[in-house]
């Protein structure tokens, strides 16, 4: 089915290509017409929602490929699939709508869908709870949305995309209802890609099935604020203070998920954090007004994140379910085809030329220099982290002996493995969509959205300081590869479990050589710490408590309420005779 | 009116049936006489007719409110089928207290004298005082039998003291003369006259559970038999809003301001309170009674936001409401019977894993009284909310939608349930001809979402 | 006639102020029929002939008797039912109270109230009431059948002793 | 009889108003004041008569006899209610044994 959509896709798409138009807009019926107000049930296929819905499409349809041979032995497997063709229904009538309203169907479709898919093995109670804590984030950021869909209909009496932009255009930048409107988009945003304060639902959502992980949460649902905001790229264009919050908040995520990533076990808790990270620089591009590169880094995060979930998954199988790294190892020759196909993708989401992470994430640094050197520098260490953590994931799983007694690791059948492949050459291949003139190339990707997407024109920068720009982050990466390849492979470091981590900290150093020393001075304690107090302290004791606390307050009041209600008949004789009082007190009083 | 002559006559045939001690077709007969009344109303359809000096006026508003209040009635009684099946005595006067019931509510749908709106509550509630009532050896249900008539009856004190009042003033029980009175004080009323309304309107806001006014309906829904409690939820809701509606934006226009700003109160008080105290229930029918105080709530916010739309926008939402509540009461029963008389949420643990179809209906119907797209609670909600922000109520619609957001959480609570596992594996019948009504009505909701936004008025 | 108005409102007070305060039921009984007796004096006093008549036979004959059949079939004749706390009992004269004087401030009279028709001393007869109801208020006199039948059916239900 | 029907001539329609208050409260006083629930529904009936006794004072004041008739449409009411009311009252006792509003407390939270 997703196949076929895919190929419906693809046709589209080269129709859209040869008939040289820009956009169409197809419009089903008229919904909505009240308080002066019409919305037309409509559907807009231009550049930029062609470009999701190949996407969306075209991963979906791997993973749903991927998905027979890895639910085959779940018993409610025609009800996974029922749910991800809903959840693919409902994302492409998030990215095919017209207005922000039929956008937003689709984008509560998307979370309910959400829920749904991550409490699917619902037996486990702390699975349920992921799955609730994921739907309440959602919802605090849909709040925002609808928020702000709603000042945009107070401001520009309609929700279509094409008025709304139209007139927005004639509006000078900065003005009040515009930064508002395009800070509660924000919010929602926030929510739905997984950004700091609303992010902690995403590493706890992995309780799903990882085909689950790997099409939601990490292709496309968690892009859909991505996306919203470069549909909206008109209205940020006009907010430069609502930039500048997207940037620091893109950045602060980056750094954040990525320290928090070096220190987790769980192969999908690691990928969780860094998709985290890849989203924080795609609003690093966002907030720097560069929208098709964010979404050019959708796309090939799409792509690498995707295959590294369905290797993990793939891994997983391999092991009877077993998600601890620390237990893994050697499993390269065990799964070769699984492991060339998750180096490739680690390859690219570290950004080694020519696979395709680099381009992406190279024009994201570029940009960013151009901003600030700040944002540069800041970008710049979250890849390099990114990169440790990655190899450290490869290393610890393929590389050295196999550490988990009694498991017998095989080869997942062919119907996992071709996806995987696809992916992989994708994930190779698919920086070549938009190689900057730097290489000769002509930023094909970023000219075919320009007719929907209004980035905010750079000058551009000298050839020199470009070369530099990419020979500097790659000699830096080679650095951390190497580090990373001492550390794992060749002193076979394993991390210790959380409980023990201070008298395994002692035993090295005694017993390690001097890069051992540097690792845990210069790059364990600190960032250990740091890690550890990310996760431990500012995720679990403020953000979540937070998050929580407002869900408590209400809920404890509601128990208020609830004891009103006595039971007892004069209680409630009492009380509306004074209800009734006051009424008439406030009557005469107003 | 031949509707409403059809409906007393059929509530006295169905009284003879009794007589008769065959259960098995009063149900038949009951569902035959409101399909012939629903075509009786259909013909009054664009007549506008008056009849007695003005007492009632059948336009379009009140037979589209009848209309959808029979079909309403009709598919509790088509689970009336299941339900009275086994229950030995008083079946025949069930049946006829609710199509009595149901006559009230059509003079309160139409009245445009005051004394038809009192005639009309007091014959919708008299019946519901008796139905609450109707599990005679249960003290429970005759708990909430006594506190829905005491507080009922006190509440019809007020109202009848605030006719009193406005009476005295205008020396007048027509509604349309009332306007005209009132008009000459250009809102600025005399306190008699002020507090005459406030009673009056204090007596209906009573009947649709608006909080401060909402202490009986957690009881009274929770000791009431589960199919008198979906009749209460539904039916009376809706006529209780439709004769609210009427009262204020049809005899009142403009409200006086202080009078206004009271009804702001309750709304927002209705929406706080039925929202969080729902928040802490574990009884399914409690968190029903709370969730229908938050529904009054933005029903209350849609009929304040005076537009046009106004009247049809309350029609869908009730109309909608009432469509997924009453399945949703019927797949309780049917849960319950299978639980030994549990009330709690937990009974729906296990749902999923014994009928999957239900269980996947029973959601769709939650979701959509929680307000979340593609479903019909959405577009009611989200009509609404577009409608109180044009009028330009936009603090109260962002609180509103605060609520909302709160909403989905009691209701997820259900859902959650339904797809969690359960160790107790007693069966859940659900007949044929059950869960064909629930299906049909979550197909509608999804149907109505998608396609329908306007119920022609 | 001034005289007659405070005699029969001082009678009706103080008997309401009875039914409240004493403890026996069947005493309630007896000062609420002295109360609406009285109150039949208001509507003679008014004018209103025919209700006063109607209110005799409707409250003191039938549902007076009504509340003692009851109360002697339960056999409640005697104060066997405690009073509410102090508290309790203290606050509901002190809300009673406050009602009144909110309302009273707020029902008096700022405004002038006009006559709608000029006075005429029949309206009250039979003769002008019956043409009233029976010409504009005919509707509701036949819906409030549908009233009583439903009262009917319920009482019969519940009154009724299943086996 | 002409005498005494004038008396809404002489005596200020203010009095019958304040009259008519007064028994309202106390009505309303006797039902929060009351345990019994016999007791309790008469109070009720205090309260719909002193309504009745404002819409008769208000009719008699406009020579309008609509109020009056309004006034017989509460009586008709208030007799069904009380047989409902009563007959209630029957059945609980029939249940426990009493009449206290006090025991109406199972239905709660």
């Amino acid at each position: 089915m997703v196949l076929l959509s895919f190929v419906f896709t693809a046709v589209l798409f080269f129709s859209l290509r040869s008939s040289g138009s820009v956009s169409a807009t197809v419009t089903l019926f008229n919904w909505i017409s009240i308080g002066g107000m019409n919305i037309p049930f409509a559907f807009l296929i231009d550049h930029l929602s062609l470009t999701m819905m190949l996407i969306i499409t075209g991963v979906g349809a791997l993973i749903h490929i991927y998905s027979i041979g890895y639910m085959h032995d779940d018993e409610r497997v025609n009800s996974f699939f029922a749910q991800m063709n809903l959840f693919t229904f409902s994302m492409l009538l998030l990215v095919m709508g017209a207005n922000y309203l039929v956008l937003f169907i689709g984008w509560e479709g998307v979370g309910l869908c959400s829920y749904l898919l991550i409490g699917f093995w619902f037996k486990n109670p702390a699975f349920n709870y992921a799955a609730r804590k994921a739907f309440v984030m959602n919802r605090i950021g849909d709040l925002g949305f609808i928020l702000g869909i709603i000042l945009i209909f107070f401001t520009f009496k309609t929700v279509t995309f094409s008025e709304v932009f139209t007139q927005a255009s004639t509006l000078s930048s900065g003005t009040t209802a515009i930064t508002l409107i395009t800070l509660f988009l924000l919010i929602g945003a926030l929510g739905k890609s997984a950004q700091i304060p609303l992010f902690t639902w995403l590493p706890d959502a992995m309780a799903g099935p990882t085909p689950v992980s790997a099409l939601i949460h990490a292709a496309t649902m968690v892009t859909a604020g991505i996306y919203m905001i470069a549909r909206s790229s008109i209205l940020y264009n006009l907010a430069p203070i609502t930039l500048n919050i997207i940037i620091i908040i893109g950045s602060a995520t980056a750094i954040m998920a990525a320290i928090t990533g070096l220190k987790q076990n769980d192969i999908k808790k690691v990928l969780a954090y860094s998709t985290v990270s890849q989203l924080g620089y795609m609003f690093i591009a966002l907030g720097l007004g560069a929208y098709s590169t964010a979404v050019f880094h959708l796309t090939t995060h799409a792509f690498f994140k995707a295959l590294l979930f369905l290797g993990a998954g793939s891994v997983i199988h391999a092991m009877s379910g077993e998600q601890d790294i620390r237990k893994m190892g050697g499993l390269r020759k065990k799964m070769p085809l699984t492991y060339f196909t998750f180096l490739a993708a680690t390859l690219a989401i570290s950004g080694i030329p020519p696979f395709s992470g680099f381009f992406s994430k190279d024009l994201i640094l570029n940009q960013a220099f151009e901003h600030s050197i700040l944002i540069y520098i800041l970008a710049l260490a979250g890849a390099l982290l990114t990169c440790f953590y990655m190899f450290r994931l490869l290393y610890l799983v393929f590389f050295g002996d196999q550490r988990l007694d009694g498991a017998h690791p095989h080869e997942s059948p062919g119907v996992m493995t071709i996806p995987l492949m696809i992916l992989a050459v994708l994930s190779v291949f698919g920086g070549f969509l938009n190689i900057p003139s730097l290489f000769g190339g002509n930023s094909n990707f970023s000219t075919f959205l320009q007719t929907a997407v209004f980035s905010k024109t750079t000058e551009g920068l000298s050839m020199t300081t470009e070369i530099v720009l990419t020979l500097v982050p790659l000699s830096l990466i080679s650095l951390v590869i190497l580090f990373a390849y001492r550390t794992f492979v060749k002193k076979a470091v394993i991390p210790a479990s959380d409980e023990a981590s201070m008298s395994w900290i002692g035993k090295i150093i005694f017993n390690k050589f001097y890069f051992d020393e540097i690792y845990i001075f210069a790059f364990e304690k600190p960032f250990g710490f740091l890690s550890g107090f990310l996760f431990h302290k500012v995720e679990n004791t403020v953000l979540d408590p937070a998050v929580d606390g407002i869900g408590k307050a209400t809920s404890r009041l509601g128990s208020l309420i609830r004891k009103l209600q006595q039971g007892n008949m004069s209680f409630y004789l009492f009380a509306m005779v004074a209800g009734i009082l006051l009424f008439i007190v406030f009557i005469l009083i107003v | 009116m031949s509707a409403l002559i059809f409906t007393t006559v059929l509530g006295i045939i169905l009284l003879y049936l009794g007589l008769t001690k065959n259960k098995t077709i009063l149900s038949p007969v009951a569902i035959t006489g409101l399909l012939i009344t629903l075509i009786l109303s259909l013909k009054d359809w664009g007549l506008d007719s008056k009849y007695f000096h003005d007492m009632i006026i059948f336009d379009n508003f009140s037979i589209a409110f009848n209309v959808s209040m029979i079909i309403i009635t009709i598919i509790i009684f088509l689970f009336g089928i299941d339900y009275y099946q086994r229950m030995e005595l008083h079946v025949a006067e069930q049946y006829a207290l609710m199509i009595f019931a149901l006559t009230g509510a059509f003079l309160m749908t139409s009245f445009s004298n005051l004394i038809m709106l009192f005639l009309g509550i007091e014959i919708l509630s008299i019946p519901l005082y008796i139905l609450a009532g109707g599990k005679k050896a249960s003290f429970r249900s005759n708990e909430a039998s006594f506190k829905y008539f005491m507080l009922g009856s006190f509440a019809t004190a007020f109202f009848l003291f605030g006719i009193a009042l406005v009476y005295g003033a205008s020396a007048t029980f027509y509604l349309p003369e009332i306007k005209i009175y009132l008009a000459q004080f250009h809102g600025n009323l005399p306190p008699m006259v002020m507090i005459g309304l406030l009673f009056i309107v204090i007596g209906v806001a009573f009947k649709v559970a608006v909080a401060p006014f909402h202490f009986w309906s957690p009881d009274v829904y929770e000791g009431a038999p589960t199919l008198v409690t979906a009749f209460m939820a539904t039916v009376v809701k809706t006529a209780g809003f439709a004769a609210f509606y009427r009262l204020l934006c049809m005899g009142l226009l403009p409200l006086p301001v202080p009078l206004e700003k009271a009804l702001w109160v309750m709304t927002g008080l209705s929406l706080l309170i039925g929202n969080l105290a729902a928040l802490r229930q574990t009884n399914f029918k409690r968190l029903f009674a709370y969730s229908a105080i938050a529904h009054s709530g933005f029903i209350m916010l849609a009929m304040l936001s005076q537009h046009d739309t106004s009247a049809s926008v309350l029609l869908y939402y009730t109309f909608v409401y009432s469509l997924a509540t009453v399945p949703l009461f019927i797949i309780f029963i049917l849960v319950k019977r299978a639980s030994n008389g549990l009330e709690t949420l937990y009974i729906f643990q296990g749902l999923y894993k014994k009928k999957p179809w239900i269980a996947v209906f029973t959601t769709i119907l939650l979701v959509s009284l929680a307000g979340i797209p593609p479903t019909a609670g959405f577009m009611a909600k989200y009509q609404v909310f577009v409608l109180s922000i044009s009028q330009g109520y936009l603090a109260i619609s962002i609180f509103a939608i605060l609520m909302a957001v709160v909403g989905v959480y009691y209701y997820f609570f259900v859902v959650r349930e339904i797809y969690t596992e359960s160790d107790h594996l007693h069966p859940i019948v659900v007949s044929k001809l059950n869960a064909g009504i629930i299906i049909l009505c979550g197909i509608a909701v999804v149907v109505l979402g998608i396609f329908v936004w306007k119920l022609p008025i | 006639m001034t005289f007659l108005f405070y005699m029969l409102s001082a009678i009706m007070i103080i008997s309401a102020l009875l039914v409240v305060f004493s403890t026996n039921p069947i005493n309630s009984v007896i000062y609420l029929i002295i109360c609406f007796i009285a109150m039949a004096g208001h509507y003679i006093l008014l004018n209103a002939q025919f209700l006063a008549v109607v209110h005799i036979i409707v409250y003191t004959g039938a549902i007076m008797v009504l509340f003692l059949f009851v109360i002697m079939l339960l056999n409640l004749n005697k104060a066997i039912i405690p009073q509410k706390s102090q508290l309790t009992r203290i606050s509901a004269v002190v809300t009673g109270g406050l009602f009144f004087l909110v309302v009273l401030a707020a029902t008096r009279q700022t405004f002038e109230i006009h006559p709608r028709y000029p006075f005429t001393g029949d309206i009250g007869l039979v003769k002008e009431v019956g043409k009233a109801l029976f010409h504009e208020f005919l509707l509701p006199f036949e819906m409030s059948s549908v009233l009583f039948i439903s009262a009917m059916v319920g009482a019969v239900m519940f009154g009724k002793k299943d086996n | 009889m002409k005498e005494i029907s004038s008396a809404i001539q002489i005596i200020p329609l203010d009095s019958y108003i304040m009259l008519s208050v007064a028994l309202f409260s106390i009505g309303l006083m006797g039902v929060l004041f009351r345990r019994n629930i016999i007791a309790v529904l008469m109070c009720l009936e205090l309260m719909f008569n002193s309504a009745n006794l404002l819409l008769t004072a208000f009719s008699s004041y406009h020579s309008d006899p609509a109020g009056q008739v309004f006034v017989f449409f509460i009586m008709i009411v208030a007799a069904a209610e009380v047989a409902v009311g009563l007959s209630i009252v029957v059945m609980m006792k029939r249940n426990v044994e009493s009449v206290d509003i006090n025991l109406l407390n199972r239905l709660k939270w």
